[in-house]
């Protein structure tokens, strides 16, 4: 197919297989942390901007309250889903179970945007609220995954004076605070309010992207490298199966919502992905017993690379099926 | 020259500040938070520029006191220790400047 | 009126405003200082070079001699005001109030360049030597502010060996070589020469401002949240009225300047604006027992947001009152 | 093994400088200055990614050298401390490679 | 509390896994690695903002165990040692949870 | 002469200057680590995606084969004769002889592109299978100098596991990953495939260098003034020598070589420059006994600014009477 090749052989992807293949070669090459995290910083700036941006040129309809609540309702019922999975496939004890679910209801921001510029390099149009919708879909897959743990016995360990150090985080971490943030001031400022940090935000986000997967792709590779081993074989077939029935079920929603294909494909995407950054942050603080070796192997080694690379054109051919 | 007792405890980025809270609550009168770089422990390694969720990432937490504080500190972490991966330890230090602790 | 609002509403000042709000309502996101030193240091350079290309398009006059000498002298007086202030209105010690006052005396430079972007937007032209002017007027401060501790009997701490490393400190520090050598620079390649560097210092300085202000304004919101507890209410009204002051006095000068509207709205915020990156280091260095939580709260948590956002306006209305 | 004693100063960042010539001075053979994140002393927390000024940061020095250069840095360092904000605390410790101190 | 032995091994960044490996070969349950910012040792300072190739840089490793592993783990530093520039010292510590050790 | 002057007034080497005043002038200012190395592999990646990029442009042919065979040959020889060269007019032991000539065998990446700078401002034109060369001469010094340091008795030092480390630290360090992998990438994409990655690789290029430029500076002015006092008077003046002679080979090889006037100028630059990044980090797992005090200062402290200031003009000047 023509856009899994475009795809495939777009910068950014080749940079984020550079990366991953230096890590599994075991270079030691690094990118620094705060470097990382600064360049994340930016990026979430720039996705917010340019959502809001468009989204101050149509007004709000219904539809677009559709999809915002189709968003919440798969971030809040793919962790069941996940969870079930995982608990009768493999040997996870629960509250690893809990924690990873939370992962594959969330959502990775990176993978929306390589999302974006697949659907964009094969002519379709996105629009600038499904910004909000990934914003939206962050946090309630992280509750969702708290009750599922919670029904077991480790219930104390979010007691207390920790509830509100862990609502913040849940709620006002980086990513939601930048993006929703981002996506105000967008909104706010509008086309011509924007132009003066259009150069930077707009100018410079393919080249920062590209950056940013290189170290990615190290991430993943390391992560892949040193995790394999504690991951049993179902567990590794999760992190490929887990993102197609999530994009499945998306699907089926898609069908019944008024959605354009570029849209639909994006909430495939989301769905599909999982996240590797706010999750993981939010469940060392709630969930500190489950292991990172194990969600963080499956969300950033093994689906992370799946979704850039091959989930994103089986998504959007998907959509092309489902929605128009 | 004064013997006071020194902790430290190596604990999970993301928690220290709950760490910390144990400590000004139990009368320690100041504590500083070293971050780390890469650890080892439960078979596993990590590496701070490989995870840019920072969700393995360790610090360092020392805290100077008397032994009193320290003892109460200690009782208060180890509960707090049930659910974390922490290490902690403690050992007896001269230190100056008595009233400062 | 217009300023005001075009000033609230540019993404610079809701960047700011993102952070400051971040920050109070206890988020845990942060800019890594590693990269946001970095920025500051691309933002000196920008500001430097654009300062000095300016310059060399235009002789230097006895005006331009005349706007540096008043710098000069503003930066010298004012901490001597805001000295005799904090000790009759507030509780301060003598060494708080003096390390205080060298805040204040001295300037901030991103306060400087939100005011050079107001200004533009309000349509009135600013010159390149302002930037030689905030330059020039780092340092007195500090000089004025010691010679007020040692009046006292702290004398002792600036001793010795120590006077190289302050000296080196407060004349070295990274804000002047940057901004000075950068100003340099611009100077001796003119337009032509730093043609190759412009999309990199001119077209990404509105962007890498937001990214920045978005760290400043996580900084002075949490400055703010962890100290104003430690701040009186005379202190606290001091952070407010002291840029009022401050632009006043320069407004007075100002009459007897030959100096164009925009310039003197500059050099009212450069007076009204108060350090917060060079003072302080100098000042642990200097005046280790004066309390940061004292000097940083007031200078970042209280008088920059009210610059950026009311006074900024202020002293361009005051500009027209009294240049033209 | 030989047994040797060990420095460890908690002092702020830009003062680091001053203390590492003092412990020079005294002929201790060497040091390492560990970079903290984060603190609380005097009632006061302290963030490193929250400042840019960088005027609270604080650091920590390790020395590690025998008795008498050790009591002799300490004395330097006692008067230094006069005026700045950190904390010293000594143990003894038992090292390899006795000539490298 | 159980009595524990802790390691602080300050050696070149280039050359810590090194020492790392040599750490889980003795048996060493954990570790946990430090940058160092600056230093001073045999005549000449660095500092890490100022050499961008790293190679100059330390860090410090702390590894708590029981006094056999330890005991172990210092032989094997010894070696190491014979051609890197690290600094090691040894400590008696008390900890909770021996368990994990 | 002209190239000289253009050279040295160019913003690049001027910020240059200006770092290394401030750190000879003792100021404290730095540019983070974490950011200093996030500049240094955009860089890299930049000069990579030019070369292949204007690679894709042509067949690849015999000629270049030469150039490619011509660097790797020289890489290998040119540590022989440092090292001969040290052991006679020097008292240094030979393992710091070996180490030293490691890194003026290899290359420095910034005064590569220094050198293409002044290459193109004086108006000629270099190859994008240059860069291909600096990847390719980044690793042969190195094992050659290990070879010349193992001829004496230090040979156990790297014996057993520590080879695999080694190797990959060699063959797979930061800059031959990136810079290669930047060359694959673009060569695959070509120039309509980085179009979009365009405005942030090559537009910000020459201010991103600006910035690096500055650290560089701070970076050699700070060893120089830390190590001059453990050089002796023959060992200084290795620095300054041993690019003349590198380049004198280089042009010789060059009269034989089918080979264009900004080729050679950049080969002759490649030759002459050593190593700050890549070989003293090797060196350390390498020949930890080696004194980085020694290696550094040498090929930062002196050669370095040697090259990038005079060394250049003279390398150019070089070619045009050698290649046509
Ligand atoms: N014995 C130890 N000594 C020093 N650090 C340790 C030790 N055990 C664990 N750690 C640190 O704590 C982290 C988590 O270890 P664990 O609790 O064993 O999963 C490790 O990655 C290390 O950074
Ligand atoms: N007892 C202590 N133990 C460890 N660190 C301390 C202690 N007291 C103070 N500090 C550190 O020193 C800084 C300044 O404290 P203070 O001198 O009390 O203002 C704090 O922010 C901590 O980083
Ligand atoms: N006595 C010591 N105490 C603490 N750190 C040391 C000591 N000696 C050396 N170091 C550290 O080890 C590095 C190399 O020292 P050396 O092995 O003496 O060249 C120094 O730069 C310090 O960071
Ligand atoms: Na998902
Ligand atoms: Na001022
Ligand atoms: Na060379």
């Amino acid at each position: 197919m023509d856009i899994v090749a475009s795809t495939l052989l777009s910068p950014i992807i080749l940079f984020f297989m550079l990366g991953m293949a230096a890590a599994l070669l075991r270079s030691q090459m690094s990118v620094p942390e705060a470097f990382a995290k600064g360049l994340a910083i930016y990026l979430m700036m720039a996705i917010g901007l340019k959502g809001g941006v468009e989204m101050s040129k149509n007004p709000l309809t219904i539809e677009v309250g559709l999809v915002l609540l189709a968003g919440a309702v798969l971030s809040f019922a793919l962790p069941v889903i996940a969870f079930v999975l995982l608990r009768f496939t493999t040997k996870l004890e629960r509250i690893d179970a809990a924690a990873t679910a939370a992962h594959y209801g969330s959502i990775s921001i990176v993978t929306f945007v390589a999302a974006s510029e697949a659907v964009r390099a094969s002519g379709l149009v996105a629009s600038g609220h499904m910004v909000a919708v990934a914003a939206i879909m962050e946090t309630p897959a992280i509750v969702s995954a708290l009750l599922l743990a919670l029904t077991g016995k480790q219930a104390k360990s979010i007691a207390g004076a920790e509830r509100g150090e862990l609502f913040r985080e849940v709620a006002l971490n980086a990513s939601i605070v930048v993006l929703v943030g981002a996506l105000a001031i967008g909104w706010i400022a509008g086309e011509e309010g924007t132009q003066q940090v259009e150069p930077f935000f707009v100018g410079m986000f393919q080249g920062v992207l590209c950056l940013f997967l290189l170290d990615m792709g190290l991430n993943a590779g390391r992560g892949l490298r040193n995790g394999w081993r504690s991951l049993g074989i179902g567990t590794v077939g999760f992190g490929f199966y887990m993102p197609l029935i999530s994009a499945g079920i998306t699907a089926l929603i898609c069908m019944a919502l008024p959605i354009s294909v570029g849209d639909a494909a994006l909430l495939m995407t989301l769905a599909a992905s999982a996240s590797y950054i706010a999750v993981p942050a939010a469940m060392r603080l709630a969930l500190p017993e489950a292991k990172p070796s194990v969600y963080l192997t499956l969300s950033l080694g093994i689906t992370f690379p799946f979704n850039v690379t091959i989930g994103i054109p089986i998504y959007i051919w998907l959509a092309h099926v489902v929605a128009n | 020259m004064h013997t006071k007792h020194r902790i430290e405890l190596i604990i999970e980025r993301m928690a220290y500040k709950r760490a910390c809270r144990l400590l000004e609550a139990a009368g320690m009168t100041g504590y500083t938070v070293l971050p780390a770089l890469a650890g080892f422990g439960g078979g596993n390694r990590w590496q701070r520029d490989s995870d840019i969720s920072m969700a393995r990432d360790m610090v360092v937490i020392v805290s100077i006191g008397d032994e009193e504080r320290v003892q109460n500190a200690i009782e208060q972490i180890e509960s707090l220790l049930g659910s974390h991966v922490g290490v902690v330890n403690i050992s007896e230090v001269r230190v100056l400047r008595d009233e400062r602790f």
